[in-house]
Order: structure tokens, then C-alpha cells, then sequence
């Protein structure tokens, strides 16, 4: 078990009901988590159209996440 | 990554979010260089119409330690392909009014093509790299986060 | 001519000569326009140095009447070639000094593409077509007109 | 014999030392009259870097000038 903390912007958060939350999970990657995620809160975007940053840089969808890390999924952005 | 090695003189780049009202006149004074022959600015305003549906104001959200980082890479990635002096880009969060300046892009080159191109390419990888999030408030009522629509949205679904 | 044919609004377009200094934020002040997404300014400055001259000061002199002309005729073009809400031109004439504001070009358009192009077109056309000359203030005393140095100023032959 | 106003700009202004001149010429076109004044003020433009404008337009180097017409060469323009 990896325990995590998670952060939401946008409409994640808005679909979450609040900005951050410490968890305790067996996902391994960001897809994983994401999936449980979106299953639990009915998060509306699909896994393809999130990005997964951690410990605030970009990660590859199947980086694996280490105890402690801080992970934000992104969704489509729309700056400008 | 290689995109991390490019050098730049840092004075000469920054990259910012503010949560306050933009100063054009202020930012395009910070850009002042006997050497320029040319200052290129993009404004990004908040308009009364979107798609069709008139639009009331706009919330910008922002991912700012990683907005940060990537706006930078960004400016650098700029100076790495195009002969500048300086370039910078502010965007601002919050609640914003019709009219107003959501966000600022200033570049400065000895001629003018340089600076043209990389104002459009920082604009244009602002929009499509920077973790920032814009939700508009319609007239009537609703609001809608944009480009997060799904195909769930439109048919009354909400999976 | 069909150029002439062009039918546009033109309160959205104006064409200046000025004597006096150029004041962007007044000029940029009166693009403000809530259908506009995107305004793009370029601003000539006058820089310290031209191919390896130190430079000290520019004159500019325009045939002022054709210059207006061919200027209008610049604007229209750029409004039936791209989707714009507004372009405006301004040049300075007279004697200018180091970093000072030469020519300032605004448009605003609903999008940014159209904005970046037509601004583009309105510098690169009145550059090439609009009877406006500068002459070149050298640090060492001596003085030039752009573009106008034939084989015979270099070889020392003033035929 | 026509009778036609010259006007100078830049180059042209500094090499002929006046602004406008009224002139009487046998030239019926820009490329002719030019030629004239070239050779006659030592411009050192050649015909071929300088165009014309009669009455405030510009026209062709060919064009048949008429009495009383207001006439301009234009050194290479360097505007912006």
C-alpha cells in the first residue's frame, strides 16, 4: 500500500468536492489511480484526456508512483 | 531532457501567474532596449462570446508551481530557437470581467521576424502545455469548463 | 484597381504620419473592443546600431500625402484578407532618438491567428510600399539614407 | 512643352537642394524627365531604384505626363 497525497484543479476539483486528500492505495501508477478515482467520485473525463504531474513535474501515465508522492491529474488545459 | 540544458540570460525571460489586473503599459516599459528594433505583444482579452454562447465572465484556475516551470521552459525553448532580446508572459487567475486582459506576451529582437515568431509560438505552447484551467459563466446562468467537455455532456449523460 | 474595391468599416482603420511622440497605451486604449479575443501590437523602435554602424539618431520624412493613401490602401487589404475587427497604423516623422517609438501597429481580431497575420502584413507591406524614408545619424558624424546607397557611395565614386 | 511641378523628397531633396521646383521640359514620361534631372543634378539614384507619382498616385515609369502636373520621384521607400 503506497499512501499518496492528491491534489485537484478545475473540474476535478469542482466533481471532487474539495483540493487535496491523502489517500491510501494499491494503484501503482497514475492510470491505475485515475481509474479508481474516476470510478469512486464519477469524474466525467476520460483517463485519455488527463495528464498526471507528480511531485510537481509531468510523469508518463505509467510512471510508477513511490510512498509520499504528490500527485495532480490534469485535465485539458485552456490558458489564454 | 534536452530541454532543460538550453541557457538563456534569465533576466531576459520570466514567466508569471498573477492573481491581480495586468499593467500593459508597465510590462511593455520593462521591455525598453536601445538594442530592439522591434517589440512584438500579444494580448489575450476576455470576449463577449465564445462558440456561439454570450459569455458573462471567465475564471482562470491555475496549476501555479507547475505553471511556473512550464511557462519558463517555455520562454527558454523561445530564446533557443529565435535571435531575442527578451521575452516575457503573464497570466492572470481569478474572476474576470468582459474586456479584460487575461493574459500578456512581450518579446523584443533586433527585427521584427524573430520577435513575430516567438510571440506566436509562446502563445500558442502557453495555450496548449501551461496547467491552466478557464471556466466561462454564460448569461444564462450556466457555465461550462472549457475543452473538458465529453461526449457525456452534450447527450444529458453524466458517467 | 481592385484594391480599391475593398469595402470595409472604417472606424476600424486608420492610417496616421505624426510629428509628435507616439503614445501606445493611448493607442492601444482605443482597440479596447469585448468581441476581441486577440490584439497584436508591434512597435519599431529605433535601435543603437544598423549593420555594425553605431547609430546616434534617425530622421524620417514621408510624402505625406501618398503615404496616407498607400497606408489606407495597406489597412484595407489586411481586413478583406483576414478576419479582423480593427487595424491601425501610426509613424513617426521628424528626428528621432535612440529607443524611440518609430511606427506602432494594432489589430484585434475574435481569434489570435488572424491578428498575428494581419499585423504581420500591415508592417512588411508599409515597410516595402509606403513613401516614408529614414536617414541614419552615425555616431562618427556621418549620415545615411536607407536603402538608397548605390555601388558608387561605396567605392567613394558619388556619380 | 509642358510645364510641371517637381517635388523632392530624402535623397532627392538633399541632392537637388530644394524642396519643389516649376519646371518647362520636352519629357513626356517619369523615365525621360528623370533621366533630365539626373543628369542635370548628379542624383546619384539610378532610374531604375526610383519610381513616380503624378498628382499623388503612383503611376507606371512610362506613363504620358501632362501640363501642369504635379510630379514626385521616390527613392527607395524605409519606413517602420
Amino acid at each position: 500500500m503506497l499512501t499518496l497525497h492528491v491534489e485537484y484543479f478545475a473540474i476535478l476539483r469542482e466533481q471532487r468536492g474539495l483540493t487535496q486528500e491523502t489517500l491510501t492505495t494499491t494503484a501503482a501508477t497514475p492510470t491505475v489511480l485515475y481509474a479508481e478515482l474516476r470510478a469512486r467520485h464519477a469524474f466525467t473525463l476520460p483517463a485519455d484526456r488527463v495528464r498526471a504531474a507528480v511531485n510537481d513535474e509531468f510523469v508518463a501515465a505509467t510512471a510508477l508512483l513511490r510512498d509520499g508522492d504528490r500527485i495532480v491529474f490534469i485535465p485539458p488545459v485552456a490558458g489564454g | 531532457m534536452t530541454r532543460e540544458m538550453i541557457t538563456v540570460d534569465l533576466a531576459a525571460m520570466s514567466f508569471r501567474i498573477s492573481s491581480s489586473v495586468l499593467d500593459p503599459t508597465a510590462l511593455s516599459r520593462a521591455l525598453a532596449d536601445e538594442r530592439a528594433g522591434a517589440c512584438v505583444t500579444f494580448e489575450g482579452w476576455v470576449r463577449n462570446c465564445n462558440e456561439g454562447q454570450p459569455v458573462l465572465s471567465l475564471e482562470y484556475e491555475a496549476y501555479a508551481l507547475l505553471a511556473d516551470k512550464e511557462g519558463a521552459r517555455i520562454l527558454a525553448e523561445a530564446h533557443a530557437k529565435f535571435p531575442l532580446l527578451a521575452a516575457h508572459c503573464i497570466h492572470r487567475v481569478g474572476l474576470l470581467q468582459l474586456g479584460a486582459l487575461a493574459i500578456w506576451v512581450g518579446v523584443t529582437a533586433e527585427h521584427r521576424g524573430a520577435a513575430f515568431d516567438a510571440c506566436r509560438y509562446i502563445i500558442d505552447e502557453a495555450k496548449a502545455r501551461v496547467p491552466i484551467w478557464k471556466k466561462e459563466h454564460y448569461t444564462g446562468g450556466t457555465t461550462a469548463w472549457i475543452n473538458c467537455a465529453t461526449r457525456g455532456d452534450f447527450a444529458g449523460d453524466t458517467r
